[in-house]
């Protein structure tokens, strides 16, 4: 066998096709790019694409498939959590390892997995900071699609929220379904909330489909940035190119990478995305930038373990660091989270966004929580000769607080 | 900061009150403009101030250009320059005199950037700076945010713009703008108690947010209470509007299903094939919307505005002609097989789904709105954006176009014909596979119409149809299947209903209690709203 | 009596599957866990958990047909009564964890943990007891069949209006599952599981046991369904889809005749679900969705509606071109299996199982035919 | 005199203001055989349909054997009590051979367990073949009922009438699409099982009404219009005018 | 001039007509007889083209139609009165009527009023469901639908079964009116032997799918007849 092979697991059908499909592209190109560097250890890469068609039991199936049938030496996949979820045991069962892309709800970390998106810490909590100091923010709106990433990140900014003085009345949580489409009186209930007198900023956990009519809707009820500014942590180049932005200008996002950002790194990326997908106006994201820094993460840590052996790349990755699109280093922490800046962007006409703010430094991934009862004493070294996930602090034993 | 301008702007509108507009700042101004060219957002936030303390008109334009992204930096002598986009570079201008400065390198300018809090500043700036430009709707946008900066620097502009002001409804405007900024100052009391008047009289929602902030601060006891007074009746007339505001919601929501459900009406209802593929038409005519779309962007921009009333003919045809071909090549063989029209159309949803995410990639395609789609006007207490009224209307008038074709013509006796008895009709001399081709066609050329109604307020991506299958079957059975009425009946009912339970239940539990309300409704009317009764419908 | 009633069903066809159910029984976990993997005739996990998912889908299908195939009613709902049964087996699953959750609470499962919730719901409790859950598997999806076709029954809905308050019931639970307030672990749902009855849920014996549990309930599901339609009250059955109230006339309770199809149906159907969830490894609120109903209708219809044979045969065509599809053509599968629905439609008028049966009918009439032109040719060339 | 084994009294039924009954009233006294003529939409099919439960009336009851008021049963009860009815349109269950059909209308118990565990006794197998040669269908018993030929439904619908073995037959128009020699043995065969069961039974064909010799009732726009024998009936003017013709 | 010649008719494996052949004459009754399921119905069928043929042939005016569907030979002046009534249930007694004009020229797209004369109820229940109507009803409206279409041939498939004795004397009349109009041919089925005796111009009788005797009324034995209709 003179190929490495990399598994690709991303919906390219359903109703998440419209947001991984990207990735799975990405990830094409980064394997080609490889390839015409020389590979990896002298052998050429191949990618093996499946489509798990938004189903997550077919997840776990097709996981299962590259894992055994293909026997692929990494899998870079997943956009929902609970397609990970429904990945996870596979991988802890058949020692694969997957590199997961997207910002989430943190409260999980395995040996397995790589969580190269946010964690709440890493998007979130920046973001309502910002709102709070540069806008002077007081009363805030949680909403968000009725799922588990956006009840918890709300748990957590709640509890944070809290914590910083604000008070109960001066936070409205909402959740709608996915794919809600009529947000006509949720907008109107926004305003409303917003007529108290105090600065009122919205706090967006809204996922997917349901992003365009909310946004089609704020601009047509004319609801102003400068008035109620809305940060949103699901919305990024690709689904801003949906909608026309005029009437959204200055709303914001946070993400830790924008097409927008200036380095060379990402200049250079955005023109070989853009040849690589013969369209010269295709958007780059964050996501994207996430599988970039997972897959560089992995070709050292593989050319560092000297072998593709998962046991050996989980040991050689941790501390590898590679540079980020927006001109820094991000590492692998023991936790196997990374390193990243934190942007907040505002949205601009042109479906791009004006960076107002970065991190000084890059903020390291917290998988579990500080600001959540059950997880704050919970911490996850993967490093012998802790290799724990879930280690108590308080209790000094691995598996949270049980005995 | 914001208070540093503020101050600045009462010292200028001082200034301005006490001499005439000289040009005597106008050797300075230069060199203000010089200023903005910094990177750090407090600086420029100064820069500004600075100049919109000069008073000087001629500084409107640079604060546009600002506001506009239009200012740039030269990087070759650091001026500040108006960049338009120019082929592959610039044309740069003066931001003062607007005289051209001649082509530039696309990296020779960088953007001056802005964020919300420095858009606040403009708007409040470029308020109390065109109140009295000569274009009305100038003024009223200028009074409009003197109201929103609550500027106490703008009280004496304003009122010279009373004075001056002949338009009734912009004076009005301009009080009102003059009574915020009041609230603002430590004015006497009763001129206080006078401001609140004036704005209670506004009696909206902005209003209603601006006496909360009076109430939120200090002021003495006498206005408080009066702003209480003002905010309670406020809120008691907003309240009064808020039934007729979920009303129009119910009423727009309605119409959205009813869009999407009246192609089924003709499809399902009528000829009675199980539709599955029903969505995917509403998805080709939104992306019949998208193509038109492009192609006014790439050759008649100007009359963009336009695209959407093409757009109606071209989806119509397009989806309407892909469902003549969908009948002569499947459904056709399956009349009477009615199950079995599920299946095909489900294959046909799934490849319609894979084609359109081939050809137009997975992600959401941008479909703008016209220009007189956009936006809202208040009627009384109540919101009505110009979107979700168009799409009232047009479904009304897609729902009476297709009852007078089913209704009144002889093509729409046969459709019905054909569909209650397709051997007997052909019997009868109708000629059937044209009016079952031309019925289905019709069927799907008007979820192509939905398509285009419904790319104004969703995502035009493959999975569009799908977000509208399940309800559009609903409303159909709902109303009572081959009637069309009661789709119409059917989809307001549903769309009011949920629009009634979302404020008590949330949206989810909404929508869970309006599906359970389907459940138990046809428990009492097992053939839906308007049943059809009798023997003819058991026989 | 019980014997004779449930081998008196069986035809030729359910001989032939159920003798091929029994080969797999046997074959597959002997491939799977003796022969060495070397060995071509080896078999992956993948493969038995594959194997087994399609047999559940099969059971699931299998129900279907009994009320849409048999009795006419067209549930667009039927992956409802599957995902709980699911649900209840996920229920019990997440108990068994204990305290390998990772927050080391030996009470709550992980997400009531970090959503802070205090105590166990009352619903959950009992779950820890196989037997219990193993009941609540049937009862479940029973007792909200046996309401709900009460009602509707009763009501005398019945055609399209039957299938889309299927779909709307389909379509609440998926919303009402999704929610975190529900306790059911909101869309992520239940996952993560350790251990069924004391054996690790990863074990490959572990795995090979419950694809021959699966392929056991799957051979008496047929049995059974075979025994009910083969009997006078299948008859009846088919009476009601065809002519519901000429039945009436007759003097049958149309209702009870409906309702005891539709409730051991939904049995079934939840049998099924319960059996996929430990072998999939997760239950989510997704099972409830509409389009899953759909696709067990379109499983049915492939295979051939009104044959239980073709039931089964429909659920395991169809998903493994699903699995082949999705791996070998990513990008466009969905035009094959599309058109492979479409296909089926023309030119399979009666699913694959029909097929048979046409051809055999198709020739038989082409030889009369044959025949009587042969005749007639004689009679006009004699003299 | 005995009871009356069906008495309608005051039955009126409309359809959205059109009085399809009105103010009926009607006596079949056990063992009876009653003919009921009337021009087309008198609402004699939709009498039948009040007394089987179909329709609802309006007003009026309809009491069976004395006691039970068939207007609050549901149709499975009301046939249960032993009212057996062929439809003016034929109605059989198409996808099942003549031989299932008629087993399915064999007086048996009606439930669900009963009919799981039933099987076919030799009593039955011979009412069955009764039946069958009494509808002459003995060489289309493997036949399923949607490929019967119009008459043939009609016989096929009388033999599960026969089946289910009623105290109470409702015959409407039985003999509508036969040959004059099957209307005439329709007719013995009517007359033959009335006496152990009563027999309403609606034609319009003269021939046949004559030839069963019973009482006839005349029904008009939804009332009784005359009543008594056949030569009485069809003296009358009123009868002669809306319904003979001349 | 009607001219069926040896055709042949299937339903599925099952034969229903053999080598059927018969014509029928504008201005004269050709009547159909024969007992239950002998094949009637499907040579009518045959002749409206609602069943397909497997062999022989069917010429309207001098022109092949075998091939035609339905709507095409309604095009060409035929009609028929199906067994069973067929009316559209769920469309008023008006519009069932209107469905006549299909293939008629737009400018005679009016109900002939012969067809009120002879079915006076149709004119009082014109808003009615077709149905609701009674049996007899929705007998007579598919009767005066078929005329809507100004038929040279009209097929009537056993008119008068389920109606009441007045009005059946009245459909014999309407035939007996059309048939001496001279310009339309008619054939009936027909059970109620009187009826078909009284009408008939010459008679087709059929046994088990194949024509058993043919001619004028004149030229056969009424007994003859009545041999096939016994059982
Ligand atoms: N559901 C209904 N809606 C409206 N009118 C109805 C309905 N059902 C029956 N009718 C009318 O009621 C009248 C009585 O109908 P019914 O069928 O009882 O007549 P009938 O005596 O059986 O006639 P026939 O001899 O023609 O069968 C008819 O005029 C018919 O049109
Ligand atoms: N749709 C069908 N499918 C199968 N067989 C049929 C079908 N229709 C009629 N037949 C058979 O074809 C034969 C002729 O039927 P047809 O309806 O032509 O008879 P008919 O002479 O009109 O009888 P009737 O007087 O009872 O109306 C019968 O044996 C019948 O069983
Ligand atoms: N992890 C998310 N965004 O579902
Ligand atoms: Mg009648
Ligand atoms: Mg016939």
């Amino acid at each position: 066998q003179d190929t490495i092979k990399v598994g690709i697991l991303h919906s390219l059908s359903g109703t998440m096709a419209i947001s991984e499909t990207t990735l799975k592209d990405v990830m094409l190109m980064l394997v080609e790019e490889q390839n015409k560097k020389g590979g990896v250890l002298g052998k050429k890469l191949e990618a093996v694409v499946v489509d798990p068609a938004s189903n997550w039991p077919l997840f776990a199936e097709k996981a299962r498939e590259l894992l055994t049938k293909d026997k692929v030496a990494a899998v870079f996949g997943c956009w929902t959590s609970v397609s990970r979820k429904s990945v996870l045991p596979v991988f802890e069962e058949l020692n694969g390892l997957l590199f997961y892309p997207v910002q989430y709800e943190g409260e999980e970390s395995s040996r397995n997995v790589f969580y190269t998106g946010a964690a709440p810490n890493q998007q979130a909590i920046p973001a309502v900071d910002y709102l709070a100091e540069k806008e002077k923010v007081q009363r805030w709106v949680l909403a968000g699609t009725d799922y588990v990433y956006p009840r918890t990140t709300n748990k957590i900014l709640e509890a944070y929220l809290k914590s910083k003085g604000v008070k109960s009345e001066d936070i409205l949580i909402n959740y709608t379904p996915f794919g809600h489409a009529d947000w006509q009186s949720i907008v109107a209930d926004i305003k409303k909330f917003g007529s108290a007198g105090k600065k009122t900023a919205v706090v967006s956990t809204i996922n997917g489909d349901a992003n365009v009519p909310f946004y089609k809707e704020l601009g047509n009820q004319g609801i102003k940035a400068t008035d109620i500014p809305v940060v949103a942590f699901s919305v990024g180049e690709e689904e801003l190119a949906g909608i026309d932005t005029k009437p959204l200008i200055g709303h914001l996002a946070a993400w830790n990478y924008f097409q927008s950002v200036s380095t060379p790194e990402n200049e250079d990326f955005i023109k070989k995305w853009q040849a690589f997908t013969k369209n010269p106006k295709r958007v780059t994201n964050d996501p994207m930038e996430a599988h970039v820094i997972g897959f560089n993460m992995w070709v050292k840590a593989v050319e560092k373990a000297g072998t593709t052996a998962p046991d050996a790349v989980i040991d050689s990755i941790i501390g590898v660091s590679v540079p980020n699109l927006s001109g820094g280093y991000s590492a692998m922490m023991p936790n196997h989270h990374i390193t990243k800046p934190v942007l907040i962007g505002e949205v601009q006409d042109n479906g791009q966004f004006d960076i107002v703010s970065k991190t000084p430094g890059l903020v390291v991934g917290d998988e579990w929580s500080d600001y959540l009862p059950d997880s704050k004493d919970l911490i996850s070294d993967w490093r012998a000769p802790m290799s724990c996930g879930n280690f108590n602090v308080k209790t000094g034993k691995c598996g949270g607080k049980g005995t | 900061m914001r208070c540093t301008i503020r101050r600045l702007l009462i010292a200028a509108a001082l200034l301005i009150a006490a001499l005439p507009p000289l040009a005597a700042y106008a050797a300075d101004l230069p060199a203000l403009v010089r200023g903005l060219g910094v990177s750090n957002y407090d600086e420029l936030d100064k820069a500004i101030a600075k100049l919109a303390e000069t008073g000087d008109p001629a500084v409107a334009p640079v604060l546009e250009a600002l506001q506009a992204g239009d200012l740039n930096l030269r990087k070759s002598d650091g001026a500040v320059v108006v960049a338009k986009r120019a082929g592959s570079g610039w044309d740069l201008f003066d931001p003062l005199t607007g005289a051209a400065l001649g082509p530039a390198e696309r990296s020779a300018v960088e953007r001056i950037r802005i964020n919300n809090a420095l858009r606040r500043s403009l708007g409040a700036a470029l308020g109390a700076l065109t109140l009295m430009s000569p274009d009305p709707a100038v003024r009223r946008s200028a009074a409009e945010a003197v109201f929103k900066s609550r500027d106490p620097a703008g009280i004496e502009i304003l009122d010279r713009a009373i004075a001056k002001e002949t338009d009734a409804g912009i004076r009005t405007a301009m009080q009102r703008a003059r009574a915020a900024a009041v609230l603002n100052t430590d004015a006497p009391e009763a001129e206080k108690l006078a401001a609140i008047e004036i704005i209670a009289a506004r009696g909206d929602r902005d209003g209603l947010g601006l006496l909360n902030t009076v109430v939120n601060a200090t002021a003495p006891d006498a206005v408080k209470a009066a702003a209480r007074e003002a905010i309670g009746a406020i809120e008691h007339r907003l309240a009064l509007w808020a039934a007729a505001q979920n009303l129009w919601y119910g009423l727009s929501l309605g119409s959205v299903l009813l869009l999407a459900a009246i192609g089924l009406a003709v499809t399902f209802g009528v000829m009675g094939v199980i539709n599955m593929a029903h969505g995917e038409m509403v998805m080709i005519g939104a992306y019949s919307t998208f193509m038109v779309q492009e192609m006014f962007r790439a050759y008649a921009p100007g009359l963009f505005d336009l695209s959407i009333l093409v757009a109606l003919p071209v989806a119509f045809v397009v989806a309407g002609g892909i469902g003549i071909i969908i009948e002569r090549g499947i459904i056709r063989w399956l009349y009477g097989r009615p199950l079995e029209t599920l299946l095909a159309t489900w294959g046909l949803s799934l490849m319609l789904q894979q084609a359109v995410r081939s050809l137009f990639g997975p992600s959401n395609r941008e479909v703008g709105a016209p220009s007189w789609m956009s936006g809202a006007f208040e009627l009384g207490g109540l919101t009505i954006t110009y979107g979700r009224l168009w799409i009232v209307v047009f479904a009304f008038a897609v729902f009476a176009a297709l009852l007078v074709a089913l209704r009144r013509t002889s093509f729409g006796l046969q459709i019905r014909a054909v569909t209650q008895n397709r051997r007997m009709a052909s019997a009868m001399g109708i000629r059937t596979p044209q009016v079952d081709a031309l019925t289905f066609g019709l069927g799907s050329g008007i979820a192509g119409l939905a398509g285009v109604a419904l790319s104004q307020i969703d995502n035009v991506s493959p999975n569009l149809g799908q977000g509208y299958i399940i309800d559009s079957f609903m409303v159909v059975v709902f109303g009572g299947v081959g009637n069309l009425w009661g789709t119409l009946v059917g989809a307001l009912t549903l769309g009011t209903i949920n629009k009634f339970l979302e404020p008590y239940a949330g949206a989810v539990l909404g929508k869970i209690l309006v599906l359970i309300f389907i459940i138990l409704f046809i428990q009492r009317r097992p053939r839906g709203l308007f049943a059809l009764r009798g023997r003819a419908v058991e026989a | 009596m019980l014997t004779r009633f449930l081998l008196a069903g069986l035809d030729t066809k359910a001989w032939v599957l159920l003798s091929v159910l029994a080969v797999l029984a046997v074959a597959v976990p002997f491939m799977a866990l003796a022969v060495p993997p070397t060995s071509p005739w080896s078999l992956s996990m993948l493969t038995v958990t594959l194997l087994g998912k399609y047999f559940c889908y099969a059971l699931l299908a299998l129900s279907l047909d009994l009320v849409w195939g048999y009795c006419g009613i067209l549930s667009l709902g039927h992956g409802a009564f599957f995902a709980l049964g699911g649900y209840a087996m996920g229920m019990y699953l997440m108990r068994q964890i204990g305290s390998r959750g990772v927050y080391g609470n030996a009470e709550l499962p992980d997400f009531m943990v970090f959503l802070n919730w205090k105590e166990l719901p009352w619903y959950w409790h009992g779950f820890d007891m196989f037997p219990f859950a193993a009941l609540m598997v049937v009862l479940i999806p029973g007792v909200l069949a046996f309401a709900f076709g009460w009602f509707a029954f009763r009501s005398r809905v019945t055609g399209v209006y039957l299938s889309i308050i299927t779909q709307a019931m389909t379509f609440a639970l998926l919303l009402a599952f999704f929610r975190n307030d529900m306790g059911f672990g909101g869309n992520n749902g239940l996952t993560d599981f350790k251990e069924i009855l004391g054996y690790d849920i990863q074990a490959p014996a572990t795995r090979a046991g419950l694809f021959v549990a699966t392929v056991v309930a799957l051979a008496i599901g047929y049995i059974l369904a075979s025994a009910v339609v083969s009997s006078k009250y299948g008859k009846v059955l088919v009476a009601v889809r065809d002519a519901e109230s000429r039945v009436r006339f007759l003097g049958y309770d149309v209702e009870k005749v409906k309702l005891f199809a539709w409730t051991l149906s939904a049995c079934m159907a939840g049998v099924a679900g319960a059996l996929y969830v430990p072998q999939v490894g997760i239950i989510n609120p997704s099972e409830f969705s509409p389009a899953a109903s759909i696709e067990a209708v379109i499983w049915v219809a492939v295979g051939g509606r009104g044959t239980l044979a073709g039931a089964v045969l429909g659920a395991v065509i169809v998903n493994y071109g699903k699995t082949w599809f999705t791996g070998v053509l990513p990008e466009v599968w969905l035009f094959a299996l599309g058109g492979l629905f479409v296909l089926v439609t023309l030119f399979l008028p009666k699913g694959i199982l029909g097929l048979a049966g046409d051809l055999r009918q198709r020739l038989a009439a082409r030889r009369s035919r044959a025949a009587a032109g042969s005749n007639a040719a004689k009679e006009a060339t004699a003299p | 005199m005995t009871d009356p084994l069906l008495y309608l009294d005051g039955v009126s039924v409309s359809f959205d203001g059109f009085k399809a009954l009105n103010n009926l009233s009607l006596m079949i006294d056990p063992g009876e055989l009653r003919a009921i003529i009337g021009p087309n939409g008198a609402g004699k099919t939709t009498m039948m349909d009040v007394i089987t439960g179909k329709t609802r009336p309006d007003h009026g009851t309809v009491m069976f054997e004395g006691n039970t008021d068939l207007t609050k049963l549901k149709e499975s009860t009301i046939a249960n009590l032993g009212i057996g009815r062929k439809f003016q349109r034929p109605t059989v269950f198409e996808h099942h051979t003549v031989l299932d059909n008629l087993e399915l209308a064999l007086k048996n118990p009606r439930g669900v367990f009963s009919g799981l565990f039933y099987k076919v006794s030799e009593e039955d197998r011979k009412r069955i073949e009764e039946l069958l040669d009494i509808t002459k269908l003995s060489p289309k018993r493997d036949v399923v009922a949607g490929g019967l030929a119009h008459g043939e439904k009609q016989w096929l619908e009388i033999g599960m009438l026969l089946a289910q073995d009623p105290k109470l037959l409702l015959v409407d128009e039985p003999v509508a699409g036969m040959t004059d020699a099957e209307t005439e043995q329709t007719a013995h065969l009517l007359r033959a099982i009335s006496g152990k069961h009563s027999v309403i039974v609606v034609e319009h064909d003269m021939v046949f009404v004559r030839e069963l010799g019973v009482k006839v009732t005349v029904l008009h726009e939804g009332s009784m219009l005359a009543e008594g024998s056949l030569d009485t009936v069809s003296a009358n003017q009123q009868v002669i005018d809306v319904y003979l013709g001349r | 001039m009607l001219d069926v010649s040896g055709i042949d008719l299937h339903y599925g494996a099952a034969q229903a007509l053999r080598k059927v052949s018969m014509t029928a004459e504008p201005g004269k009754v050709t009547c159909v007889l024969g007992r239950n399921g002998v094949g009637k119905t499907s040579l009518l069928k045959a002749i409206m083209g609602l069943h397909p043929t497997s062999g022989g042939a069917v010429t309207w005016e001098g022109t092949p139609v075998t091939k035609l569907p339905p709507y095409e030979r309604a095009r060409r002046g035929m009609a028929i009165v199906p067994q069973g009534r067929e009316v559209f249930p769920l469309m008023s007694v008006r519009e069932n009527l209107q469905t006549g004009f299909a293939p008629i020229p737009r400018s005679a797209r009016t109900v002939p009023d012969e067809v009120f004369e002879l079915f006076p109820v149709l004119k009082s229940m014109l808003d009615r469901r077709g149905g609701d109507l009674s049996g007899g009803q929705q007998q007579q409206l598919a009767i005066g639908r078929a005329l809507v279409t100004r038929p040279r041939l009209l097929v009537l498939d056993e008119p008068t079964e389920g109606i009441q004795p007045s009005i059946i004397k009245d459909i014999g009349r309407a035939i007996g009116y059309l048939r001496d109009k001279g310009t339309m041919a008619i054939v009936l089925v027909e059970q109620y032997f009187e009826f078909a005796r009284d009408l008939a111009d010459q008679f087709v009788v059929m046994e088990r799918g194949e024509v058993m005797m043919a001619g004028a009324k004149a030229d056969l034995e009424e007994g003859e007849v009545r041999k096939f209709l016994t059982v």
